[in-house]
């Protein structure tokens, strides 16, 4: 069953310390920057943030590092014009980094949600990124093992939501969030508006409400 | 004479087949964009999840919500279709895209592909979708100049940057001449200005064949 | 006196939380359905492909494109969704069903089931979706009679039958009696009629505990 | 690029002796039954066919069944209660099958399309459909080793079609259409509909036209 949150901060009051936390978005279309806003002031420290990129500028993302508050980052694109908040906290060793090529950042989250115990990625084979993991060629290809990737929160940002809780997302702002929503223990969707359940078209529905806990308007 | 970069990017559209879907990756390779003509029928797909993909909005019409990869603003033709990152990366990964277009640091005789990391101890590393991309795209086109800043050529033996991928580069078109990366080795496609096979191969230290 | 499939059906429905979201297998599991109580928010899946099922329409409103996985017609709620099996089967195999509910012809006191192939040499067998939520749902309840027509038991220490899936039953819904299954045993959760747990006892080849 | 097909006969009249066709549909539903009857009437055989169903009553995939020309069935749930044509064929011993679980049926084309060389699924294990596959204990969980199931051809069912090629289908008859489409090599759609090009929402579009060889209005 889906929450309608009357705010932000209910959305998030619940975020402990030590959490992994995937937070969607493709550098600011679709982040969810007022759910993490609610996170800074909720004061959930010591995260393990999964997201493509590592902050832009200074608002959503990047404010929640720039407070300390993020352990380690697994991301694909870290080294952006606009990361400087991510590249300070790099170069002095106050973050850790996970690279994962872009893909495997989605299908890891993707398997997570699909109760997919592991599966072999023909990306990056040969390359620094699959050092150290298992390889195997198969019908004359090689690949490499990858893991699932869960997260115990996901904050995520859509179009609308339904009273029941399922999404639809607007343009490239869709991205990771409907991935996100299928692996990560409790989903928090902010979203422009709440519809009315059937107002939504069932052909229409990217995730749908089973995958979605609470919903706010933000 | 050396070609300029839009007259390179003009030169890669002029070498899409006609209704290809095909991704163009950050930087130089988003020109080759400008160069399609609309009669071509070639379906331009970004990885952050779209196909028929559009050029730049007008400055009153852009929307915070339709990007492509490098994060800047894009429009939406006809025919177009929104999906996830995962499905996106399905795409890449599973053999459908014909072409991509990739810029890059050092590409090897054998098609390996350097373009992500410089290695340097202090750089940031960063990857994207540039893996799924080199690994997944039925050709890989590199964009490059022949020659890097301190004049060495950056069309190698064996790559001494980090890897993207391996063995998968299908063509490289540099400023002086456009190479394909062959089961039989590097053959030089055509050449540009005054520069000669002969010259190509005096200044690179790899055999090279002509078409 | 024993449960009619109707009752059992009603008990079953009675017993699924508020909100859940539940997958019915095809035969008597579906009649469930007749019985969930619409305020009580329990969103029904069905494997090919949504959510937010509704009952058997009308004769003159059957849609050939709307039916469940018995194949029969349904009718879709307000909140419905669609999505393709493979999104479907995801959504079963990576645990996001509250619970399900299936048919059997054996289940064993350590939770094994076997629902989908009889074994015979001259059987063709037919898996569908149950090995995908045996393995998937949350919670799987089993709704069956407690005696084959030949008066062999069905819940039983070790199955015949070919396994469905290992482990994976949590409670047996039966015309005389509910079984819990435990880490620590096999629980009579409730009896019904005259029915005594001493006489389960007698006819199961079982340990037994009481609730 | 896709080609608008003037007839189905046209849509598959290259289908070759040998070919692993991939089916849509659910029971009848999403069932390509032009296709089909066209592709009896094209006089290929020695057909793998991979469908959920192994075909109901006396029409599509029955029919194409009851002529003889498909050497083996790959599907989830051949026994039904309309199944007498496929039922005859296997008690005569006059066609293979290789039964696999639905979910697992579907993930494995998803994994040929998705350029997934193989996956640890937890469906099926310690069972007589997981006999002899190779195993593995992954964070105390047991799963079985999944291979990619490609197809020559895909014929799937869809609601309508754009002039580029871009799908959306209807209610349940959507099932196995998208992720066949994207694990074939030629794929072909029949549907009720062709609109032109710009008149399909790109939000709710399902299968992108990438994925589409042929469409054929039928």
């Amino acid at each position: 069953m889906t929450t309608i949150c009357a705010d932000v901060d209910e959305a998030v009051a619940d975020v402990a310390d030590g959490s992994v936390v995937l937070i969607g978005g493709f550098g600011m279309a679709g982040m969810p920057v007022q759910l993490i806003d609610a996170l800074i002031r909720q004061g959930a420290t010591d995260l393990t943030v999964v997201s493509n990129n590592a902050g832009n500028g200074d608002t959503g993302l990047a404010a929640l590092l720039a407070r300390g508050r993020v352990r380690k980052m697994i991301c694909s694109f870290p080294r952006q014009a606009d990361s400087h908040v991510f590249d300070g906290l790099y170069r002095a060793g106050r973050i850790e980094l996970e690279l994962v090529p872009q893909g495997t950042l989605a299908e890891r989250m993707r398997a997570a949600g699909a109760g997919i115990g592991g599966f072999f990625s023909p990306t990056g084979v040969g390359t620094q990124l699959a050092a150290g993991k298992e390889t195997r060629e198969i019908d004359g290809r090689h690949y490499v093992l990858e893991a699932p990737l869960r997260g115990d929160v996901a904050l995520i940002g859509a179009h609308r939501a339904d009273r029941m809780g399922n999404l639809v997302y607007r343009k490239t702002a869709r991205n990771f969030g409907p991935v996100m929503a299928t692996a990560a223990t409790t989903v928090v969707a902010q979203v422009v508006q709440v519809v009315e359940t059937g107002e939504l078209d069932p052909e229409a529905v990217v995730t749908p409400s089973i995958y979605v806990d609470r919903v706010v308007a933000a | 004479m050396t070609l300029s970069k839009a007259e390179m990017a003009a030169l890669v559209a002029r070498d899409i087949p006609a209704g290809s879907f095909v991704n163009l990756g950050i930087g130089q390779p988003t020109m080759v964009a400008d160069h399609l003509d609309a009669g071509h029928g070639v379906v331009l797909h970004t990885e952050n999840g779209m196909l028929n993909m559009g050029p730049a909005p007008a400055a009153d019409e852009v929307d915070p919500d339709l990007t492509n990869a490098g994060k800047q603003p894009v429009t939406e033709l006809a025919g177009a279709a929104y999906f996830d990152s995962a499905a996106s990366f399905a795409m890449m990964r599973g053999g459908h895209l014909d072409v991509c277009v990739l810029g890059a640091f050092q590409v090897s005789a054998g098609g390996d592909l350097a373009n992500w990391h410089t290695g340097a101890p202090d750089a940031i590393p960063a990857v994207g979708g540039a893996m799924d991309l080199a690994t997944g795209a039925k050709s890989v086109f590199v964009m490059m100049t022949l020659f890097a800043k301190d004049g060495s050529p950056k069309l190698v033996p064996t790559c001494t940057y980090p890897l993207t991928g391996v063995g998968c580069v299908d063509r490289v078109y540099t400023e002086v001449a456009v190479f394909d990366l062959t089961p039989e080795g590097v053959v030089v496609r055509e050449t540009f200005g005054t520069t000669t096979p002969e010259q190509l191969a005096d200044a690179l230290d790899l055999p090279l064949r002509l078409r």
